[in-house]
């Protein structure tokens, strides 16, 4: 039967936005501090199973606002465009670019062709579990 | 490197190997998690002694920075394992599904010959040729 | 919720700001940036349509004293559980005791459950809307009236901390309604 | 001072991660072993905070922030689905 | 069609003709081509007079099967593919006779036996025809393989792989020894010389052409080929090799003559007096003596012009009475009378009765011998022996295939019921025929070519020649008493038949043969069933004692465990690993799934404070979210499963799974100290350390060796992620689909549901204590 | 938020032991307490609090605003999860029915499930 | 050259993300499949003859020099590798889409085959022990997902005993990885061959036997194969036959990379002549024991992967040179052989002896598509088979070796005998009726679908081609062997540009 637990809905409801953001963190500070791709993606994907483990049947709308597929699909493009990108240029496979942009009011961003790269395996990772969440996570229990 | 860790890392291989020996997948898999956790602590271990965190500030890295390098593989191979463990617990569900159970099953063929070779005799075969 | 949003993307902001460690006009930007998108491109998944859930209202002198009220008992519960863990006595008389709130929104009920909960000797074990009622295991159960009356008066200090206005006087004219009364609460059990 | 004191803390950490640890492998019932995981995760943080107030390095503290906030999310898990076949 | 394919042999007849003149006198024509330089396989020809002889043999009789195969089947579909085999045989084994490589000889050899394999199963419905084939295959197969290894320690000691060359100058030693056993165990399977003579008999399942052909004529002669060749050059060296190679060739002349005696099918007692000719052969080849070379190579000729032409008559006897047997055959002589004329021809000059080539052949052999003086007595006596054998039983073949047989009652028995043949059908037997009889009266038609064919076996051969009339000589009388015993035999053949039966019976070699493939048969699933149990938690097992085996086993040679380590870093150190020790032997005892779960997450846990106190944050991160995930990825599932472990009995038990874990365990632990302390240079991360912000622009420099240093190792990662994540939802929604496909007709191999565990049943309390559910 | 530093030591001492000695009550309860329900009461709870007097420590010595608001977070996280938590287990161990201690006299839950289970 | 070496790599991978998006248009997923190989196929041919002209061909990943980052490297054993095995994923993929019960009707097929050429070619490529380890995990992820796809019983029990021995291999690969770092702080091959160099002989003789452990595992040897019969069988047909040609031959690779470079010894390595004999042997056993096409198919894999360890485990140029002839040989072969049983199953409705008969009338085209390879396996001549095990036979005598090359020999006639079994259970015999197959009963002639059929004739003649060139094929294999026996040109061309 599993009910879910207006406490426990309400608990996720109040932290998921702050762990989707130092996800989100987490990908960005990796370069220089402890978190990265992987982390920020598993930390990211854990936002997702709290809402998950709060309504599993998905009562409250989809458990995931986007296809894990795509997400998978999306990713490994990303990275694998990163790591050819130099390479079609001319120099080597996964060599990386940096480039400092001065943007209006942002001053300096250093930009670094292993952030892309971070980020597609960001979104593998989240595409992993949201894949699980909605095959693993959605199967109904009981004697098939 | 200290006989604390090379302990653990023998203690945790020791019940990986005792777990995974058993029939029931679910047990198979957890062994082979702690066999994992084994092999990425050795990983560690095998970059030398602990120390501070491989974090370069503008004066360089820190004089007692941890070596990065096995930490950058053990942490690959966790995330592996992760993604591999899950597709093995996909696999003993399915399994579940046809047989309602998570034991590993011997194979049929091979049961069938091993029966065939504890008959007395010498299996009388046709069309050998 | 709606109203709530803005209070979200504030915070998120200000954690975002905090994480990276220095205020500056990236840092600002970028958190806005990203606690607008995440607000509005992952919204929360919805509420359970529940009239009570409302926003909130933030009292700061009822706040400080909700606040006070919750430490002072925090410290007490511990206190007691400590003795009982360090005592060899054993005084424990366990019990579930189903108490009836007032009503009000999923967030201060959350509030109000947590606070229970986190006070050492009490525990929200389950949870019924429409009415609302906590069942609360006590560690050391003397009556079941006196649980009552602990968690209603903790509800009470919330929602008059962080209720809104409507939520205030509904809460005034419950008290008018059962001063008048005055007779015994029902039980969860007849509530149902 | 801080040195000292931290280091008795560190002890008495010890001493309550061991004593929580004992309750998550000894036979007991499944709450049990999730009550134990979960005050061993807060013991092991404190531990880690500790560790930060005695050298005033904030490297680990991101380990902090996601123990925190996602560390009850296994025992949640475990609480939500098995609490369907108890019923 | 197989008329078609006849001129495949014509042409090599018409070659070999305008090829004559030069290898007559002397010079051997060669070709060559590459083929693998650099294994000494070079596709190296050579036509000298041995090979023009082999030549005429294959194609001449060859041409003559391909015409008697016209006639002999009936249309069916698969004659294309019989026609093809017959060819290919037959280019393999022109090949086998005039390669001047000896590795190419091997080729060739093997590709007649795989032809010969394919021929004699063509019957391919009846059962005994196919383990016939497969007899034949495995006896000179094998034979063929030791042939092979003689050849390279051969080619090895020699430097060379070309035939000629080893010939003309053989190296010696020791492995010259050896190869040349390994030659001859594949030129005596081949030439089913005795004890492996007994695929031979076998064959005859085969369609009659082929046994005429490749039973007779022309395969079974490679081995005794490849003795002719070698014999010359290698007898004078190799010790053992002459009373060898001449025992097993008298031996077998021998036991094949007493075994065609026996016979009542005529084909087979055919066969048998095959592998007695073989070994008269070989007998004659095997000495390495010049004489007996040289009528070796006449009596090769001869026996493949009346063997094939009695394997014909045999044909032509089963299709017309529809029996082999000659208990059943009876009047043959007249009913067939053209059949049984050429039958008689070809039988006489087997049984070496005069004017035909046969007794042309055993004359010189039988001088030649003469002439070796006392070494050769022994041999002589069994040729003599043979001989006769030979007469009985090629009159018993006459009389049994022909002969009208006395019935009951003393009366005659009946005519068997024929149908008559056509006349085509007798045409190659016929003109196989008028050879033997005109090289037997005129031999010296025959004589250049058997001259060049023992000179150039053997250089020494001077002044020998065929001759039908050497006058009244030793060898000459030895015939006689041959042909006196012979008949004897035959005439006294129920005594005979009496005595034989009488003998101790001897284990053949097919029952030899047959007992070594059901011993082989049943060995294997001995062995695989032991190996191959099906048992996953075996193979496992295995493997990890493989791993204390070999490495394990080697690390004890080392420098031991060094004795100078630090029990601990830090005091926690020892903490955590209490912990996480403690929770991993909680895991293994646990017998409830979730318990399970909870304590490997505790060791998950333990394991990321372990990792900062290493200096490991995002280590430490990535284990505890993973940890984390990991526990709702198992609850996810195991929420289907029943809540305790089923504790069916284990192939393993319980000691041998304690001592091979404790034993990895042993392993890994000393193995990481040991290791630990054999290292003698810094590693590579200083390089790491110091370029990871001023190259990589990063200050974490585990995130800038994961996305630049090494990422390539990520890129893979995410690949095995992205994969994973198919394989999940690949797995489950073929569940899916299988159940909705079960709804819409309930699939009856759906497995029933194990007891226990049915809708109506919840499974047992998930929350309760170990032990009693509930307390 | 640097204090004077001999002051500052004593705050930050007295916080980090008395943290260290809630996280220790909470080790011990784990022991003591006769069944899963009281041990809940001894063992998050306490813990919980003696973690977040820990946090204020090292808000005391961290010099970095960043990580005083990262320990902010911290405590918030872990007031809202811990509750949580043991409420969650603390309803499935009700539900799969694991026993109070042999004292209980009182449990309206059970009896409003046992009610309502007959109303269906 | 710079382009090129990681082609083989990135373009399967950059095609399986396009083909996962590409997931509801079967027809575009066959077309980028088909058109990725073949772009890689032609890659590695060029890489090939390049390699040949110019020597070993090395690119620093990420421009970063080894041993700091990954380095890829090509010398002329791994562009054979490469080589043919991407030209047998080409051919495969061609039979997969041929195949009436569409291999690739699950959208998840494309992508994963895809990976699998990626991790496949990457595992040749790297010159990294731990990129190594992630090459071999790309390839058994994508193997797991392939050999379970369609996800029924057999399936599944037989994909979890290949799963988990595959991931304690796996978890033994990162152990060994460990403990080699612990003992010489790299994890680059060719900077590990000057390190080991200089460690005690018995700590390297032992780190050495984890290796060839981990790799004997996934090579399927002597006593650690018993996972492939058992699971191999039980996949599509195409799936079984790229596995049965490919990934044992990865371990193999590996096997010969590791010890030939970082573990070289002296003289004949008598551990591995012993396990080679011993894997030949019990290989060629399981094989006559067997009564099912593919799983007689299966054993013979392991039986033959003891020929490939026998030649290095001779320790000369003539050895490995028959070791790698073998190897390409084997390739072709098994896999030619294994999609010739997965047309007799579509053909005849299963793969059972005991059930099927006389096939050669029947289905003629089958029967000489099966005899061809089936002969060239057992080594007679004049097919690939031969030359590979001449070459072994020669190598072996040539150092006196004579007991194992004796015992190859012998495997080699229980090979044909085995072979035989298959014919004659299968192909001879009384007609009978097909089982299961709606699409041709009675006794008519039987079809199977001409791109299946086109496929394995390709590589039926591919296989009659190695034996015709191979006197040029053995040459290049004895360059690529005279390469793997003087490792200090691999390391200096790693190490010292
Ligand atoms: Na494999
Ligand atoms: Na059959």
């Amino acid at each position: 039967m599993g009910e879910r637990s207006l406490l426990l809905d309400v608990g996720i409801r109040t932290v998921f936005h702050t762990v989707l953001l130092f996800g989100v963190f987490l990908l960005f500070a990796g370069h220089n501090a402890p978190g990265g791709g992987f982390i920020g993606g598993l930390v990211t994907a854990a936002a997702f199973v709290l809402r998950f483990v709060a309504d599993p049947e998905g009562r409250s709308g989809r458990p995931l606002p986007f296809h894990p597929t795509s997400l998978l699909g999306g990713g490994i493009a990303l990275a694998v465009l990163t790591a050819t990108a130099s390479w079609l240029f001319g120099g080597e496979l996964l060599e990386s670019g940096k480039a400092t942009l001065d943007a209006p009011l942002l001053g300096a961003v250093k930009v670094t062709s292993a952030l892309p790269f971070d980020i597609g395996v960001y979104l593998v990772v989240v595409g992993l579990v949201g894949t699980v969440l909605t095959t693993l996570g959605t199967e109904r229990e009981g004697p098939t | 490197m200290t006989v604390t860790l090379a302990l653990t890392v023998g203690v945790l291989f020791a019940t990986g190997t005792y777990l995974l020996l058993q029939r029931t997948l679910t047990r198979v898999v957890i062994g082979l998690a702690l066999m994992g956790h084994g092999a990425n602590v050795l990983l560690l271990l095998a970059g030398g002694r602990a120390g501070d965190a491989p974090f370069v500030s503008d004066a360089g890295p820190p004089p007692g920075a941890a070596d990065p390098l096995p930490q950058a593989l053990a942490l690959t191979a966790i995330v592996i394992t992760f993604g591999v463990t899950a597709f093995l617990l996909a696999l003993a569900y399915r399994s579940w599904q046809h047989t309602h159970d998570d034991d590993v099953e011997d194979d049929p063929e091979d049961k069938r010959i091993a029966a065939l070779a504890h008959e007395q005799h010498p299996p009388a075969r046709k069309d050998e040729g | 919720m709606r109203r709530a949003r803005p209070i979200l993307v504030l915070w998120l902001t200000i954690v975002w700001v905090a994480l990276w460690g220095d205020v500056t006009v990236a840092n600002v930007a970028s958190g806005i940036a990203v606690a607008l998108t995440l607000v509005f491109a992952l919204p929360a998944s919805g509420d359970r349509g529940r009239a009570t859930s409302g926003g909130a209202q933030i009292r700061p002198l009822r706040a400080l004293h909700f606040a006070g009220w919750f430490a002072w008992k925090l410290v007490e519960a511990n206190v007691v559980v400590a003795w009982e863990v360090l005592t060899p006595r054993n005084k424990i008389n366990e019990g579930v005791v189903a108490v009836p709130l007032h009503g009000c929104s999923d967030g201060l009920t959350m509030l109000v459950a947590s606070c229970v909960s986190l006070t050492p000797g009490t525990l929200v074990l389950d949870v019924e809307v429409d009415p609302l009622v906590l069942y609360v295991h006590v560690l050391h159960l003397r009556t079941i009236e006196e649980v009552r009356d602990e968690v209603q008066t903790l509800e009470h200090l919330a929602i008059q901390a962080f209720g809104t206005a409507a939520a205030r006087a509904s809460l005034a004219a419950d008290h008018e309604r059962r001063r008048s009364a005055s007779t015994d609460v029902a039980t969860g059990k007849d509530r149902t | 001072m801080i040195e000292t004191v931290s280091t008795i803390a560190l002890a008495g950490l010890a001493v309550s991660g061991v004593l929580c640890a004992v309750r998550l492998i000894r036979p007991g019932s499944l709450a049990d072993r999730m009550v134990a995981l979960d005050a061993l995760l807060i013991v092991v943080v404190s531990g880690i905070a500790v560790q930060a107030a005695r050298t005033g390095d904030g490297t680990y503290l991101d380990v902090l922030v996601v123990a925190a906030l996602l560390g009850f999310l296994g025992t949640v898990t475990v609480a939500r689905f098995i609490e369907r076949r108890g019923a | 069609m197989l008329l078609l394919c006849a001129l495949a042999p014509a042409a090599t007849v018409v070659w070999a003709i305008t090829q004559a003149g030069d290898v007559l006198d002397g010079r051997p024509v060669t070709e060559q081509r590459s083929w693998v330089p650099s294994l000494g396989v070079e596709l190296a020809f050579r036509l000298d007079g041995f090979a023009l002889l082999m030549v005429a043999l294959v194609s001449g009789v060859g041409v003559a099967i391909f015409a008697y195969a016209s006639t002999y089947f009936s249309p069916r579909p698969d004659l294309g593919r019989f026609a093809g085999l017959l060819t290919a045989f037959a280019g393999s084994m022109l090949g086998l006779v005039l390669t001047d490589n000896l590795l190419v000889l091997y080729v060739c050899w093997e590709l007649t036996s795989v032809t010969s394999y394919l021929l004699i199963g063509f019957e391919d419905t009846k059962a005994p025809a196919r383990a016939a084939a497969l007899h034949a295959l495995l006896i000179t197969g094998a034979g063929g393989l030791a042939m092979l290894a003689g050849f390279i320690v051969l080619g090895q000691a020699a430097g060379t792989y070309t035939f000629s060359e080893i010939l003309a100058a053989p190296p010696s030693g020791t492995a010259v020894g050896i190869a040349a056993a390994l030659i001859l165990l594949g030129a005596f399977t081949k030439s089913a010389q005795v004890p492996f003579h007994s695929w031979l008999p076998g064959a005859m399942a085969a369609p009659t052409p082929v046994s005429a052909y490749l039973h007779s004529a022309t395969m079974v002669k490679a081995g005794v080929y490849l003795i002719a060749r070698f014999a010359p050059a290698l007898a004078p060296i190799v010790i053992w090799w002459r009373p060898v190679v001449v025992g097993v060739g008298i031996a077998t002349m021998l036991v094949g003559g007493l075994s065609a005696l026996r016979q009542h099918d005529v084909k087979l007692l055919l066969a048998h007096g095959t592998v007695s000719q073989l070994g008269f052969l070989v007998a004659l080849f095997g000495a390495g003596w010049e004489e007996a070379t040289f009528a070796g190579a006449a009596l090769l000729l001869a026996h493949a012009l009346f063997k094939a032409t009695l394997f014909m008559t045999v044909g032509i006897v089963d299709h017309a009475a529809h029996t082999r047997d000659l208990r059943q055959l009876s009047g043959l002589h007249s009913s067939l009378r053209p059949v049984a004329i050429v039958a008689v021809v070809a039988t006489a000059s087997m049984a070496g009765l005069p004017p035909f080539l046969g007794f042309v052949a055993k004359e010189a052999g039988l001088g030649g011998l003469l002439h070796e003086g006392s070494r050769a007595t022994a041999v002589l006596i069994g040729i003599v022996a043979g001989s006769a054998l030979t007469v009985a039983y090629g009159a018993r073949f006459v009389w049994g295939a022909f002969a009208t047989k006395a019935g009951s009652a003393g009366k005659a028995m009946a005519a068997t019921p024929i149908d008559q043949p056509g006349a085509a059908i007798l045409v190659p037997a016929v003109a196989l025929t008028v050879a033997t009889v005109v090289l037997g009266a005129l031999p010296v038609l025959a004589d250049p070519l058997i001259e060049a064919a023992a000179r150039s076996l053997d250089p020494r051969v001077e002044g020998v020649h065929l001759q039908l009339w050497h006058g009244i000589t030793v060898a000459l009388g030895l015939s006689v008493l041959a042909i006196a015993v012979g008949a004897a035999l035959f005439f006294g053949r129920d005594r005979v038949a009496r005595t034989q039966e009488r003998l101790p019976r001897t284990s053949s070699g097919t029952e030899v043969y047959q007992a070594t493939l059901a011993g082989t048969l049943h060995l294997a699933d001995r062995v695989t069933s032991v190996v191959q149990s099906g048992s996953l938690p075996r193979y496992l097992q295995v493997t990890l004692v493989t791993l204390l085996a070999l490495p394990g086993v080697a690390l004890l040679g080392g420098p031991g465990i060094p004795t100078d380590l630090p029990i601990a870093e830090n005091p926690l150190q020892v903490v955590v690993a209490v912990l996480v020790v403690g929770a991993a032997i909680a895991a293994a005892r646990a017998r409830r799934r979730f318990a399970a779960v909870l304590c490997l997450g505790g060791v998950g846990y333990g394991v990321a404070v372990l990792f900062v106190i290493q200096g490991a944050p995002d280590l430490a991160l990535t284990q505890l979210l993973v940890e984390t995930l990991a526990v709702v990825i198992f609850v996810l599932v195991l929420r289907h499963l029943p809540e305790r472990f089923s504790e069916t009995p284990r192939r393993l038990s319980r000691l041998s799974r304690i001592a091979v874990a404790a034993g990895v365990g042993v392993f890994t632990a000393s193995f990481a100290v040991i290791a630990g302390a054999a290292r003698r240079e810094p590693s590579i991360s200083g390089e790491l350390l110091a370029r990871a912000l001023p190259e990589g622009g990063g200050r974490n420099v585990v995130n800038v060796i994961l996305v630049d240093f090494r990422g390539l190792d990520t890129l893979g990662e995410i690949t095995v992620l992205a994969v994973a994540a198919l394989g999940i939802a690949s797995l489950v929604l073929s569940g899916r689909s299988s159940r909705e496909a079960g709804a819409a007709a309930h699939d009856p191999d759906e497995p029933v549901p194990a007891g226990g565990h049915t809708a109506d049943h919840p499974r047992t309390e998930a929350i309760s204590r170990e032990g009693t559910p509930l307390g | 938020m640097i204090l004077a530093t001999s002051f500052g030591d004593v705050v930050v001492s007295f916080l980090l032991l008395a943290g260290v000695a809630l996280s220790l009550l909470a080790g011990i309860g784990l022991q003591r307490f006769p069944d899963v329900f009281a041990r809940m009461h001894a063992a998050t709870k306490p813990a919980t609090l003696g973690l977040v007097l820990i946090l204020v420590a090292a808000a005391l010595r961290l010099a970095d605003g960043g990580d005083v608001i990262k320990l902010l977070v911290i405590a918030a996280a872990q007031f809202i999860t811990a509750p949580l938590g043991a409420h969650m287990i603390g309803r499935a161990a009700h539900r799969a029915g694991d026993q109070m201690g042999p004292e209980t006299t009182v449990d309206e839950l059970a009896a409003a499930r046992r009610q309502r289970d007959d109303d269906d | 050259m710079r382009v090129l070496l990681p082609l083989p790599v990135v373009l399967p991978l950059l095609a399986a993300g396009t083909s996962l998006a590409l997931h509801r248009h079967r027809w575009l997923q066959r077309a980028l499949g088909l058109v990725t190989l073949t772009a890689v196929v032609v890659a590695s041919l060029v890489l090939l003859l390049e390699v040949r002209a110019d020597g070993i061909s090395v690119v620093d990943v990420g421009g970063w020099p080894a041993p700091i980052g990954i380095t890829l490297v090509a010398d002329l054993f791994a562009a054979i590798m490469l080589a043919v095995s991407t030209a047998m994923l080409l051919a495969v993929l061609v039979y997969a889409i041929g195949h009436p019960a569409t291999d690739d009707a699950s959208r998840f097929f494309h992508p994963t085959y895809l990976v699998l050429a990626a991790g496949v070619s990457l595992a040749f490529l790297t010159g990294d022990l731990f990129n190594l380890f992630v090459a071999f995990e790309i390839m058994l992820i994508a193997s797991y997902v392939l050999i379970t796809l369609g996800g029924s019983q057999e399936q599944v029990r037989s994909g979890m005993t290949y799963v988990v021995i595959s991931l304690l291999s796996s978890t033994l690969f990162v152990t060994a990885v460990a403990l080699v770092y612990a003992a010489t702080g790299t994890v680059n091959l060719a900077d590990l061959a000057g390190r080991l160099d200089g460690i005690d002989p018995a700590i390297r003789n032992a780190l050495g036997l984890t290796l060839l452990v981990v790799f004997g595992v996934k090579a399927a040897i002597f006593p650690l194969f018993s996972w492939l019969p058992d699971s191999y069988p039980t996949a599509p047909s195409p799936v079984t036959a790229i596995f049965a040609g490919l990934l044992t031959k990865v371990g193999v690779y590996a096997i010969i990379r590791t010890q030939t470079l970082l573990f070289p010894s002296d003289g004949a390595s008598t551990v591995l002549l012993v396990l080679a004999a011993l894997t030949m042997v019990v290989g060629v056993l399981g094989a006559i024991s067997q009564n099912d096409i593919k799983r007689i198919l299966s054993f013979h894999i392991v039986s033959q992967i003891g020929y490939m360890i026998l030649g290095l485990g001779l320790f000369t140029v003539a050895g490995i040179a028959g070791a790698i002839f073998y190897i390409v040989h084997h390739i072709v072969v098994k896999t030619t052989l294994f999609l010739v049983g997965g047309l007799v199953e579509v053909s005849a409705g299963t793969g059972a002896l005991s059930r099927l008969s006389g096939l050669a009338r029947r289905a003629p085209v089958v029967a000489a598509l099966f005899a061809l390879p089936a002969l060239s396996l057992a080594g007679i001549p004049p097919f690939s088979g031969f030359v590979a095990k001449l070459a072994l036979v020669q190598a072996g005598l040539d150092v006196g070796q004579g007991l194992v090359i004796g015992v190859s020999l012998l495997v080699s006639l229980l090979t044909l005998f085995s072979m035989t079994k298959i014919w004659a259970g299968a192909f001879w015999g009384e007609p009978t009726e097909v089982e299961a197959s709606d699409r041709a009963g009675g006794e008519g002639p039987l079809r199977a679908p001409r791109l299946m059929v086109g496929a394995t004739a390709v590589l039926v003649v591919t296989s009659l081609g190695i034996a015709v060139g191979a006197g040029p094929l053995h040459d290049l294999s004895s360059d690529a062997a005279s390469g793997l026996m003087a490792p200090d040109r691999y390391v200096g061309a790693v190490l010292d540009r």
